[in-house]
């Protein structure tokens, strides 16, 4: 190795390292940069995607009225098993016997949040909501009921 | 190389090589059927011979067909770009087969895994040991269709 | 019955360490027994399955439209063109012809898990080598990548938005515009990289003639994607067997020839470049249309056998499905590039130094779940 | 001016009129020991934080920001839960050399506070060779490494403790070289004497080029003596895990941790002291004016002001670049800043022999 190679390799090693430090010492004193979001502070603050899959729930109206009518679509195109519908018979007016759902059981902690049940849902009678804090103390709290208690059908939804 | 060109060279150089039709007919890739016992020597003269050149196992695994084992080969060419399957059925009693390792070092860890998920012991392999499970398993192949793992396997 | 791994009571002057299963550098439960002389590196031994959850036999009790999402859990980082290549193969089998506006959104969001794959990949690599600052900054990039996934996708990581036919719901309105200060963004922030890291004279040193590579080696080895491609492989399965409109895009495989660290570190640093490229050509120009074909509820492949390949952030991923006609595959088998990948790391990593292998584990860019399946 | 001297012979006559000779030195020397040891526990507390904030800037975080006044006392909160943590010696361990090792570690940082001027007249112990005990003491910090490294039993500690070992010793000696550059300039190793060298100008500036090579040389050197990263070899979490303090946990990591603190403190201290004049004030030649003004900064002032920022030199270097390799490492030493320090090192004598310094 000659000496002026030798001095040149020092000269573009340190102006090489120094260009580094110029980058990291930008940031250094530029505090404006910094990309921190401080999560449990801005939680007033904080806006979800519409589309974000935060967890399966079942939208009532103010009737206590929902749009499923147990045909357990959702239940066959879950991978995982997550949605257990429980069927009953209702008696309509006419005397006629009608399927209706008596429990529609989510299982959170099986939920992989993939979706196919919403595609699947006829009715639209399931979406995703936007809550993503789920964490409970009991695991037995993550099986959910989605309908609501004395909740029906709402009128015309086949 | 075109699928009827590779078909007339691969009968040359094997004559009892029968091949399937309908098989990977999405892809327009030839298949072909032969028997273990000439695996070896034909797998070497697929990468030798200058005119085949094919350097690159994309992927082997095995099918387990309840009645017998059939391992796929599947092999493409870096220089002519043509594609190959190779079928071989094998006993599922005793499935054994040469390791085409020392031909397509690749071969080395995915014999591995055929071996400990489906038991087909592969003759002259350098390391056939256990890959993914643990040391001091013991009972069936896992890929195997008659596994049953009624602890770790939830039915739906 | 089954040969066991022999223990080993006489070392003599060697010395075995076990890399991982829990180890900074492995990035997951990877388990290399190491046997070293000093410091330099006699044998590599990868150990897998910590975390292996037999993904295909998973796959052979689920319906076709099931099964997409669980390789999203294969290799992580490019869940989505995991689900791509899942979807493909569904598709050979039905015959199934895809609106030109699915197509454009798969290959949109194709490239831009592959940009955000390489990013993370690049920090993890600098923290390999002891420089932790750059991981933060990759950080930065990547999540306005993964915003923009949540907002179109619903999710930022596993996204599940392939359906056999097209894609689960429409490009969000907000997407087109999105994507676009994401570039500007990429454009004014990619020369810090080379800035912090890949002038640096001690990442150079650490990086150049370790783990060589010979083209022979990559191919016989079956590695793919940007390691085998820093050896000068011509192995980029998007140019070679297009699948959807990559053969109408303007873009170049990315090719370097020294074979070593470096070289597949400047690939995937040159990729993320022509990623950027084939995003610009298609942002404008998404044609109106249908995103997804019309499908019947329950799929059924004919008797046969299917086969894809695409290039995923790491290589190529095979998806072989055997269908005896039902509703479910009778055999899917992935064929994982990582896996490959790590095949070749005792081959490359003898006679070097227990420094270099995190080198080399970083540039062959191993993410475990893909190793194991 | 007040100065700390006067307080010092005001409590020691004080003492003296009170208690016999012997009592008033050995409560002296208590005094002082528990001024070190709340400098050593104090400047770690602050390292800490400094450390944490200064890498969260870099890195586009906020840093602790929960405990106390911006976050200010979350190394005091750190430091109460090592100490309730258990520490635990592993079964296949060396018990005695595993439990005095982190001691070791600490008694030579402690023992390094000694001959350091933190302001005018305020120093422990102005010994005649005080820059010679630095580098002697300080070399004992290797044993403490490689106690704790071959006692753990464990294949990643050893290897870091032999790592830490080639590095500490091949670096010691162009350390040693560039801080003989000074003292051929001062002509004493007393480290008062050195300060006043200094008096009308730092020897950064005196010394023209060679005195600036000597610096840069000192702090790559004194970084790979404190195996800070890019020099973290010992510890080089990526490959090592922890390097020799895997096996530690509770307060005997904390004291490996502290003491690692101070001996950055410490050998910035040193720098400080010998190519920035120390306590001694920004003085341009013969510019009274100018000068006098300098004077009214009080001493202390200048001493932790330079000091800190060579400190946040060091975390600048830590927070930028990769880690280098063990043969990289060695290369540097032998084949660049050696040749470089002994050439450097002929320059700066001619220098001083021709009286070329200003």
């Amino acid at each position: 190795m000659s000496a002026k190679q030798y001095i040149s390799d020092v000269v573009n090693a340190v102006s090489s390292l120094l260009t580094g430090m110029k980058r990291t010492g930008y940031y250094f004193f530029h505090h404006k940069e910094i990309i921190t979001e401080e999560y449990p502070d801005n939680r007033a603050t904080l806006k979800m995607a519409e589309r974000f899959k935060g967890e399966v729930v079942m939208p009532h109206d103010e009737n206590n009225e929902h749009r499923c009518t147990g045909c357990t679509a959702c239940e066959l195109a879950c991978p995982n098993g997550t949605i257990k519908v429980v069927t009953k018979f209702d008696i309509t007016p006419e005397g006629k016997k009608k399927k209706a759902i008596d429990k529609l059981v989510y299982h959170l902690e099986l939920c992989t949040l993939c979706n196919l049940c919403i595609e699947s849902c006829p009715s639209d009678a399931i979406i995703m909501a936007q809550t993503f804090e789920h964490s409970v103390f009991n695991r037995a709290e993550l099986t959910k009921v989605l309908n609501k208690p004395g909740s029906k059908i709402m009128e015309g939804v086949e | 190389m075109l699928p009827d060109e590779l078909k007339n060279k691969i009968t040359e150089l094997l004559p009892s090589a029968s091949f399937e039709e309908g098989a990977n007919a999405a892809s327009g890739w030839v298949t072909l059927n032969m028997e273990a016992g000439d695996w070896l020597a034909f797998a070497t003269n697929l990468k030798r011979d200058p005119s085949l050149a094919f350097d690159y196992l994309f992927c082997l695994t095995c099918v387990d067909w309840k009645t017998h084992l059939t391992m796929v080969y599947n092999l493409d060419s870096t220089t002519y770009r043509h594609n190959l399957v190779v079928k071989i059925k094998l006993d599922r009693n005793k499935p054994e087969i040469e390791s085409v390792s020392e031909i397509w070092r690749t071969a080395e860890f995915h014999e591995r895994e055929v071996y400990e998920m489906f038991g087909v012991n592969f003759l002259n392999h350098p390391d056939l040991r256990l890959l993914i499970l643990p040391d001091g398993w013991e009972g069936k192949n896992p890929l195997r269709k008659d596994f049953d793992d009624p602890v770790n396997m939830i039915k739906l | 019955m089954y040969r066991e791994t022999e223990i080993v009571t006489d070392m003599g002057n060697d010395l075995v360490i076990n890399v991982g299963p829990q180890h900074p550098a492995t990035h997951g439960v990877l388990h290399l027994v190491i046997t070293l002389n000093g410091e330099t590196i006699k044998k590599v031994e990868p150990h897998l399955g910590y975390i292996h959850r037999s993904i295909e036999k998973m796959c052979e009790s689920l319906t076709y439209r099931q099964f997409i999402y669980v390789t999203s859990r294969m290799d992580y980082l490019s869940a989505h063109i995991n689900n791509h290549a899942c979807a493909l193969c569904i598709e050979k089998g039905l015959g199934l012809e895809i609106p030109p506006r699915a197509q454009a959104i798969r290959v949109l969001m194709d490239e831009l898990t592959r940009i955000a794959s390489h990013e993370l990949w690049w920090g993890a690599m600098a923290m390999d080598l002891g420089a932790f600052t750059p991981f933060f900054h990759a950080f930065r990039e990547r999540e306005t990548i993964t915003d923009i996934m949540e907002e179109t996708c619903g999710a930022r990581l596993t996204m599940n938005y392939m359906v056999p036919g097209g894609v689960m719901q429409d490009l969000h309105p907000s997407f087109q515009q999105k994507v676009k200060d994401f570039l500007v963004l990429y454009k004014r922030k990619i020369h810090e990289y080379d800035e912090m890291v890949t002038g640096n004279v001690i990442f150079q040193n650490r990086m150049k003639n370790v783990g060589y590579l010979s083209p022979e080696d990559a191919i016989s080895y079956g590695v793919t994607g940007p390691s085998a491609r820093g050896s000068g492989v011509k192995c980029d399965i998007r140019k070679l067997y297009p699948y959807e409109i990559y053969d109408k895009l303007q873009f170049d495989e990315v090719l370097e020839t020294g074979g070593d660290s470096f070289a597949r570190y400047m690939v995937r640093l040159r990729e993320m470049n022509e990623s950027i490229k084939i995003i610009e050509q298609l942002i404008d120009n998404i044609p109106e249309g249908d995103f997804q074909a019309k499908t019947k509820a329950v799929l059924k492949l004919p008797k046969g056998e299917f086969y894809t390949r695409v290039e995923t952030a790491r290589g190529e991923l095979g998806v072989y499905i055997v269908s005896e006609g039902g509703t479910t595959p009778y055999r899917i088998k992935f064929r994982s590039p990582g896996f490959s990948n790590l095949s070749v790391l005792d081959h490359i990593a003898r006679g070097s130094k227990l420094g270099d292998l995190v080198a080399m584990m970083g540039t062959l860019d191993l993410v475990i779940p893909d190793i194991d399946r | 001016m007040w100065s700390f001297s006067n307080i010092a012979n005001q409590l020691h006559y004080w003492l003296n009129d009170h208690f016999s000779p012997t009592l008033t030195l050995i409560i002296e020397m208590v005094l002082a020991g528990v001024a070190v040891i709340g400098l050593f526990a104090g400047l770690g507390l602050v390292l800490v934080i400094m450390e944490r904030k200064v890498s969260a800037w870099i890195q586009l975080r906020l840093g602790p920001n929960r405990v106390g006044p911006k976050g200010m006392l979350q190394s005091l909160a750190d430091t109460f839960k090592l100490l309730l943590k258990e520490g635990m010696t592993p079964s296949g361990a060396d018990k005695i050399m595993f439990n005095v090792a982190p001691f070791i570690a600490m008694i030579v940082a402690m023992l390094l506070l000694a001959p350091i001027a933190f302001a005018k007249d305020f120093q422990l112990w102005d010994l005649n060779i005080g820059v010679l005990y630095v580098s002697a003491i300080s070399s004992v910090s290797v044993i403490s490494i490689l106690m704790a490294g071959w006692s753990s039993n464990n294949k990643y500690s050893l290897m870091g403790a032999m790592r830490s070992g080639a590095q500490i010793v091949s670096y010691e000696l162009s350390a040693g070289l560039s801080v003989l550059a000074v003292i051929v300039m001062t002509g004493s190793l007393q480290v008062s004497d050195i300060i006043h060298s200094q008096a009308d100008g730092w020897w950064i500036f005196k010394g023209h080029i060679p005195m600036f090579i000597a610096f840069v040389t000192f702090i790559i050197a004194v970084t790979a003596e404190t195996n800070r990263a890019p020099f973290d070899l010992a510890e080089a979490e990526s490959e090592l895990t922890a390097g020799f303090h895997t096996e530690y946990s509770g307060m005997k990591f904390a004291l490996f941790f502290l003491a690692e603190y101070v001996n950055v403190f410490i050998v910035c201290a040193l720098g400080a002291t010998l190519f920035l004049g120390g306590w001694m004030p920004f003085h341009i030649g013969n510019w009274e004016g100018f000068n006098h003004v300098m004077d009214y900064i009080p001493s202390s002032v200048w001493f932790f002001g330079k000091t800190f920022f060579l400190i946040w030199l060091i975390m600048w270097f830590r927070w930028t670049f990769p880690r280098l390799r063990i043969d990289q490492l060695l290369n540097l030493e032998w084949k660049y800043l050696l040749p470089i320090s002994m050439v450097n090192l002929l320059l700066v004598t001619l220098m001083a022999i021709l009286k070329w310094h200003f």
